[in-house]
């Protein structure tokens, strides 16, 4: 959040809405009203001293409305930018009266009520759409009675009751007693999947829910017991599983299938009445908790509609931006160059959104690569720094932030007595421009060769102090900061003379760490330019398109002999219903029309090199390049002998009906040659199990549209299930009308799986139903076995091997991190599209691959990348060649190197190395330094801090 | 570069994919413009505690 | 605020604490989670005691043996070692790496007769403030209640 | 300011003959050409002692006594070497501590007379022993390597364990001291004297409050230390100080101490400590000799030419320091013997440490063992 508040090619404009848009892909102009926030936002430091001031209190949206804010505000501790804010609808100072408060507590003359709002233009290639999701309000709903007690909470009212920072500090209270609950209750699906309510699946409520009955516990263990009623727990994503596995195991987390008719408050106690069905054994029954948290739907945007008529683009049924359908793209709106990503277009889960933020940057970026704005760097003649060090100490006072606590004047006086420190200043506000001139000046003034700063916080500062030394040509590693403010005066306002002797022994002991600071050189690298995707699937042919599309040569390996992967074998294409054979055509039209040189019948030999600069050698050629992208896809699930797969020809999986469908060309389908009457679905094979704890994803969607077009032909379908999870854009609504066609659907328990018989020609199923409560048996012409997906084998392993990129758990490949970095991998310039990182849809497998594209595209769209210094370097002097470094190392940065016959020494790639230091900590013979956080300079720390006393 | 050369992306919303969204365009030196209604950026993720399966925190 | 005032005012600042054992304690923040935590602490004003000094480094796997016994050696009173929760490490294993090198740490540091709760490893993620806030206090109260290091005065380098 | 005239005649570096024998033996110089024992002693005196003492290869020294071995004119490097580094110390010179300065930093910490270790947790419940008594095992610093070097698995508690059993089974109750201080010799070695001589007075009186007449050591320092050097930097210290090996060959050849079949060939290492500094050769060799079935061959260079572990008092430990760990390890192997038996933790710490290096590890991987864990194993 804070990267695109200081990233110097992204222009903000926060409080402001799209008012008008014109023109056509590649040339958009667009209208963008500013509404003032009536706080300059060069001017205001975040300090919060107007809020203090504001004598308006009113419900705080960031909390849900569980805390309070005043009229003038920062939305929350990080916001971005920290600017702050009046709600002129709350603010006192209107025509009539006259208030003022924070205009005359801010110290800056920051605060102005008379500003107008502005309509900027802007002229843009491209425009994506990301205005997320709105939580559907119970307030209407009367039997959940919402509306009547206080203590039922949406699941996001909760969530902020659960943060640190949130209105109850994390505690989880009763709204009515302030006490801790002993019973919560969690009800999932409110506004969602039903006739009446939103008819899609919010998708990420269940796994909110299970996670906050996690958490709850933790943050109050004086709870007894959690029950969570829920419809099917829908714990699709990558990791899901076996997380909500987990919560199963804590003995006070019930899970109980069934949706609530009501819930009724008692005026008296408060407490909360649930009437709901006990599914085993058909009787109502009441469930009495303390507190009920709704799983409050998903809807779309409230300006949803506003804006679809602004930019010109279609909505769905559903409510949402529509998306492309022809071509199943997730990311494209119904208008060229306009891109919907995140909740935009429906409801998604965080890395899918995270996911599609990065593919609708690819796809926009198609439409202003022409326009990239340059790589430009000043040369600056770098400051002498040689000879012993001399310190200059800057001392901030924050307003009144720090001086109102700490008390500087003797801060001042006690630093100029510390070794080394030759100049010492303080200033109100050191961070502003005129202070950072100030700042530039006295280095000069004074040969400053170490800079400390006593400030704020060196997370958000240290680049700014940082680059007003490189400005001057001091070396920015020669900086170092002293968090005096957010970790000490705020923190020990009410103890001023001991929070300032910690500000002095802080200092102290930056200084000693200032002594030994070493000026480092940023390292450049070159990029090649071009790319290589592995696997030549829907996902990597997309990835290849795109980047084809920016410009980029790419080069597309695919090991079999045709492309198209799994895309061949497939019939329709949720969620729209489109041939397989259809996209594919297309697919390999525009391949063969651009300019992807593409490899068939080829396997990947070896990988060298590391970001920017791969070598990879391949069965036809060897190949440089910037980045490589593996879209090496999954395979499907062999049943083998699990109901009989093998033995008879009328047990079939998913994917073999899929082929049976793809031949009928739009005829009947035949089993064995002939139509049959009954067919049944088991869902689940090889998929969470013990041996396969993972949810495949794509299975109940799947069964769900087969199960559709068997009614079709007027086959009768019954499908036995664990939970329905139809997770996708149209996927529920599918499976609604499923039901509505006549599919029968039937629960079976977790450890209770389905048997099946040969039964004359055809089989008969036996099953426990949980509806009935009893054994079900069917007679059936053939079985279709969900078969999840499972890693390809051996190529997982062969590519974890070649690109030591390591694999999740569940056997797929391991991503950056689950929630923020789906496609990255742990090794830079490596990135994971489709079915290699979990199992995905085709149409999810190609968004996820635009966004692999996009992260190709921003490395190898320059021409050299700087590798940060602060990162490990071994005195090879010192190295056994203990090859500690190289077993501990996570990325693979250390390697060692034989530098005369026989004899091995580590040596640390620049642009592996992430600068964690951790080799450092276990290298036996101090042959490596933790550049910027060498031992010396901790030990200084450490030393001066102990022997000076505190 | 004078300003009516270059042309960028405009981002609508502030959230989690916008932000990637602006960040990756903003990394591959494009201009982005990021429109967003509310004061701040963040959106939803910002108010979660913490997310599964690892229990990051949000922000 | 006047020269003489302060003066005077640091003066009853020492004689209050010579009354009482004020402990000296050492706390190893990682950048990403811990320390981050810190400041989350901060933005939202939480109060907590000063009775410790911070010392940043990129990641908890950085804290090695060598450090927490110079700290004792030193006459460190408690050492906290603190990193970001599991899964939430900005180097994937790097907590993992600390978890080993606390386990050999702690070891020596109970084979030197010094009580277990003078050390600690802890988790605090960058939104939890208040969690910070009351790790050190109560890691600042523990150690005032063991009084000061068996070692603190002594063994110190020449 | 040094007394250049007091080192010099405690040392005769005056006598020396530039012959360069030292450095020829040297197993520094011979992996590094930037070390040589004739130079220093040059440099002192002629006049550049105070720049010696600014010399980081100062600490490169092993003191392992090569050099004392060979030199012609009865110089006394290794004395030498230890007390110039007493004068470097003095001026604030230290030398690049392995592990971050970790163990130094134990040695250090337990100068401190109030400090109560828990030490001694690591006993096994059936064997016995007493904080009373005749004879006390001085443990040293095996509990702190055993928790230390975790990674290494040299378990240098089993050490300790064996003595312990090899004493129940002669029927003595040895004192185990609770709160037994590290010896100091490692920091005698690295020029801290005055943190030496507070642990050597500390164990003095601790062993002095044991009533104890004798002190026996399983390690080859420790041994050297208490026999040479209290007696030479401390006061009122009068006790009989005896190496294990010493002992057992003491009980093999008087007392009939009798021990099981173990086929194996094996080689030995003279820890330099045992060997040149303490002119213990034989006791280990008789105690091995006296094993049915062991075979012990000899290395090339043994006895008061064997080869030192490559490291001391765990400083400037590098690349040199492995190459000779390679270098012995490898002469080990190419005996024959599948088994290299040491007297020293250190010796054996080291050399599994180079061990690590996968890359050679067809050329120096040997099994290594203790010669009281040897002998345990076959009461």
């Amino acid at each position: 959040m804070m990267d695109v508040g200081r990233h110097p090619n992204i222009e903000l404009y926060t409080y402001s809405e799209v008012t008008h848009v014109e023109g056509k892909a590649g040339d958009f102009r667009v209208t963008v009203r500013r509404h003032p926030r009536y706080v300059d936002e060069d001017l205001c430091t975040g300090c919060g001293q107007c809020s203090d001031a504001c004598p308006i209190v009113v419900p705080n949206e960031f909390d849900a409305g569980l805390g309070a804010r005043r009229a003038i505000y920062s939305p929350f501790s990080q916001a971005v930018p920290n600017t702050f804010v009046i709600d002129r609808e709350s603010c006192l100072n209107d025509d009539f009266l006259v208030c003022e408060n924070c205009r005359k507590a801010c110290e800056r003359d920051a605060i102005n009520y008379d500003v107008a709002p502005q309509d900027v233009t802007i002229s843009v290639g491209s425009l994506i759409v990301a205005t997320g999701i709105d939580v559907f309000d119970p307030y209407t709903m009367k039997t959940y009675g919402y509306s009547v007690s206080q203590n039922i909470l949406t699941g996001l009212e909760f969530e902020r009751m659960l943060n640190a920072s949130g209105p109850t500090q994390g505690h989880v209270l009763r709204p009515t007693d302030r006490r801790v609950p002993k019973k919560i209750a969690f009800v999932q699906c409110v506004g969602v999947r039903g006739e009446n309510d939103c008819q899609y699946c919010s998708l990420f409520c269940c796994m909110n829910s299970v996670k906050d009955a996690l958490l709850a516990k933790d943050h109050a263990p004086e709870i007894e017991e959690i029950t969570i009623f829920y419809s099917d727990i829908r714990a699709f994503g990558k990791g899901y599983e076996s997380f909500y596995n987990r919560t199963k195991e804590r003995d006070y987390i019930k899970y109980f299938k069934g949706k609530p008719s009501k819930i009724v408050e008692d005026p008296a106690s408060h407490d909360l009445t649930i009437y709901v069905e006990d599914t085993l054994t058909g009787k109502p029954m009441e469930v009495v908790s303390d507190m009920v948290i709704l799983a409050s739907a998903g809807l779309p945007s409230s300006d949803t509609l506003k804006l679809a008529d602004v930019l010109g683009i279609e909505l769905g049924q559903d409510g949402f931006f529509k998306t492309e359908k022809e071509n199943a793209q997730l990311l494209r709106s119904t208008k060229e160059g306009i891109f919907l990503c995140g909740c935009a277009s429906g409801p998604e889960d965080i890395p899918d959104s995270v996911a599609q933020g990065s593919g609708a940057a690819a796809g926009a970026e198609k439409y202003v690569a022409d326009f990239r704005l340059p790589e430009t760097e000043e040369e600056i003649t770098p400051i002498d720094v040689g000879g012993p060090p001399r310190i200059g100490v800057f001392l901030c006072h924050c307003g009144i932030n720090i001086a109102g606590v700490l008390d500087i004047e003797t801060m001042e006086e006690y630093v100029r007595s510390l070794p080394n420190v030759v100049h010492v200043q303080n200033d109100l506000f050191l961070c502003s421009d005129g202070s950072q001139k100030l700042l530039q000046e006295m280095i000069k003034e004074h040969r400053l060769n170490r800079v400390v700063s006593a400030a704020c916080t060196p997370r958000t500062h240290e680049p700014i102090f940082q680059e007003t030394c490189a400005r001057i040509g001091l070396n920015p590693y020669l900086f170092e900061m002293v968090n005096v403010r957010d970790q000490c005066s705020w923190v020990h306002s009410q103890e001023p003379l001991l929070a300032t002797q910690r500000a002095m022994d802080q200092i102290r002991m930056a200084v000693a760490r200032a002594q030994w600071l070493e000026p480092l050189e940023q390292k450049e690298i070159s990029v090649e330019g071009s790319v290589l995707v592995i696997g030549g699937g829907p996902a990597g042919i997309q990835s290849a398109l795109d980047l084809d599309a920016q410009g980029f040569p790419v080069t597309l390996v695919e090991k079999e002999k045709e492309l198209g992967g799994r895309l061949r074998f497939l019939d329709r294409l949720l969620p729209e219903n489109v041939p397989a054979v259809d996209l594919l055509q297309r697919k390999l039209a525009q391949l063969k029309a651009s300019g992807v040189r593409v490899f068939t019948e080829t396997e990947i030999k070896e990988v060298g090199g590391f970001v920017g600069n791969f070598e990879v050698s391949t069965t036809k050629e060897t190949l440089k390049v910037g980045s490589i992208i593996l879209a090496s896809g999954s395979d499907v699930y062999d049943p083998k002998d699990e109901y009989d797969y093998e033995k008879y020809s009328n047990v079939l999986t998913n994917m073999d009906l899929e082929g049976i469908f793809a031949q009928t060309d739009g005829g009947e389908a035949l089993i064995n040659g002939t139509k049959p009457k009954r067919v049944a679905f088991i869902q689940c094979v090889g998929s969470r199990n013990e041996d396969n704890p993972h949810c495949s994803r794509i299975c109940c969607p799947t069964t769900v549209k087969q199960a559709l077009r068997f009614r079709e032909q007027g086959t009768d379908v019954a499908v036995f299930y664990r939970d329905m999870r139809t997770v996708g854009h149209g996927a529920e609504e599918q499976y609604r009308a499923a039901r509505g066609v006549g599919v029968v659907f039937i629960r079976y328990p977790d450890d209770q799986k389905p048997v099946v018989t040969k039964s004359g020609k055809g089989l008969r199923i036996q099953a426990f139903g949980t509806m009935l409560n009893d054994t079900v048996n069917m007679e059936v012409d053939a079985v279709i076995l969900a078969a999840g997906m499972v890693p390809k084998e051996p190529d997982t392993n062969t590519f974890k091997e070649m690109l030591k990129v390591p694999r999740s758990p569940d056997g797929f490949m391991m991503e950056r991190h689950p929630k923020l970095g789906p496609v990255e991998t742990t090794t830079d310039g490596i990135f994971l599209a489709g079915c290699v990182q979990s199992p995905k849809s085709a149409a999810e497998s190609m968004a996820q691959a635009s966004a692999a594209a996009g992260k190709a595209a921003s490395l190898v769209c320059r021409e050299r990348i700087k590798l940060d210094p602060t990162i490990c370097r071994v005195n090879e002097a010192l190295c056994r060649g203990c090859r500690t470094c190289v077993s501990i190392c996570d990325f693979h940065a250390p390697e060692l190197v034989e530098t005369s016959p026989g004899i091995f020494v580590a040596r640390i790639n620049e642009a592996l190395c992430k600068g964690c230091g951790t080799c450092a900590a276990w290298c036996p013979t101090e042959a490596i330094a933790a550049q910027h956080f060498t031992d010396q300079q901790i030990e200084a720390m450490l030393e001066t801090m102990l022997e000076e006393g505190l | 570069m004078t300003e009516t050369e270059t042309k960028g992306v405009l981002v609508i919303g502030g959230g989690i994919a916008g932000i990637q969204a602006a960040l990756d365009l903003a990394n591959s030196r494009v201009k982005v413009y990021m429109v967003e209604k509310a004061p701040s950026l963040g959106g939803r993720m910002a108010q979660l505690d913490k997310t599964f399966p690892t229990m990051d925190c949000s922000i | 605020m006047t020269e003489k005032k302060t003066t005077a005012k640091k003066k009853t600042a020492k004689k209050t604490e010579k009354q009482k054992f004020v402990p000296k304690i050492v706390a190893f923040a990682c950048n990403w989670c811990s320390y981050a935590g810190a400041d989350n602490a901060g933005v939202n004003r939480i109060q907590y005691s000063p009775h410790f000094r911070v010392i940043r480094t990129m990641c908890s796997g950085r804290v090695k043996p060598a450090f927490v016994l110079k700290a004792f050696e030193m006459g460190a009173d408690g050492v906290l070692v603190s990193g970001c929760h599991f899964g939430d490490c900005h180097y994937i294993f790097g907590n993992y790496r600390a978890v080993e090198l606390f386990e050999k740490t702690k070891k020596l540091v109970h084979l030197l007769g010094l009580e277990d709760e003078r050390l600690r490893l802890e988790w605090v993620s960058a939104a939890e403030g208040i969690r910070w806030a009351e790790l050190i206090n109560e890691f600042v109260d523990q150690i005032t209640r063991l009084g000061p290091s068996p070692l603190s005065e002594n063994g110190k380098k020449s | 300011m040094m007394n250049i005239e007091t080192i010099a005649k405690a040392t005769h570096v005056n006598d020396c003959l530039e012959c360069g024998k030292c450095t020829a033996n040297c197993p520094i110089s011979r992996f590094t050409d930037a070390y040589s024992p004739r130079l220093n002693v040059g440099r002192f005196i002629q006049g550049y002692a105070e720049e010696l003492l600014q010399d980081e290869r100062l600490w490169d020294c092993l003191t392992c006594g090569m050099c004392n071995v060979r030199c012609p004119a009865d110089v006394k490097y290794t004395e030498f070497m230890k007390r110039i580094r007493l004068e470097a110390f003095q001026n604030g010179r230290e030398a690049t501590c392995s592990h971050g300065g970790a163990i130094q930093s134990l040695m250090r910490i337990m100068t401190s007379p109030t400090m109560n270790q828990n030490r001694l947790e690591w006993v096994p419940k059936e064997f016995t022993y007493s904080d009373k008594g005749e004879l006390v095992y001085f443990v040293g610093c095996l509990p702190y390597f055993d928790a230390f070097f975790t990674d290494l698995e040299v378990n240098t508690l089993d050490t300790a364990k064996s003595v312990l059993k090899i004493l129940n089974h002669l029927d003595i109750t040895p004192v185990l001291l609770k709160n037994e201080r590290c010896c100091g010799h490692d920091l005698l070695w690295s020029g801290d004297l005055e943190n030496f001589k507070k642990l050597a007075k500390h164990n003095i009186t601790e062993i002095n409050k044991s009533g104890a007449k004798r002190v026996l050591f399983s390690c080859a320092e420790g041994y050297r230390t208490f026999k040479l050097d209290y007696p030479g930097y401390v006061d009122g210290f009068d006790i009989d100080v005896v190496h294990i090996s010493e002992f057992m060959a003491e009980h093999i050849s008087s007392n009939g101490l009798k021990l099981n079949r173990f086929d194996r060939r094996v080689t030995y290492q003279d820890p330099c400590r045992l060997g040149r500094h303490m002119n213990i050769y034989d006791p280990p060799r008789e105690v091995m000799n006296s094993i049915p079935g062991l075979e012990l061959v000899e290395m090339r260079k043994n006895r008061n030419t064997a080869v030192c572990c490559g490291t001391s008092a765990w400083m400037n430990c590098n690349l040199t320091s492995k190459q000779i760990q390679a270098y012995r390890l490898k002469s080990a192997k190419t005996t024959g013997a599948d088994l290299l038996v040491t007297t020293c933790p250190k010796c054996y710490i080291h050399f599994k440490c180079a061990q690590k290096d996968e890359n050679i590890s067809d050329q120096i991987g040997i099994d290594i063992q203790d010669l009281t864990v040897l002998t345990a194993s076959v009461l």
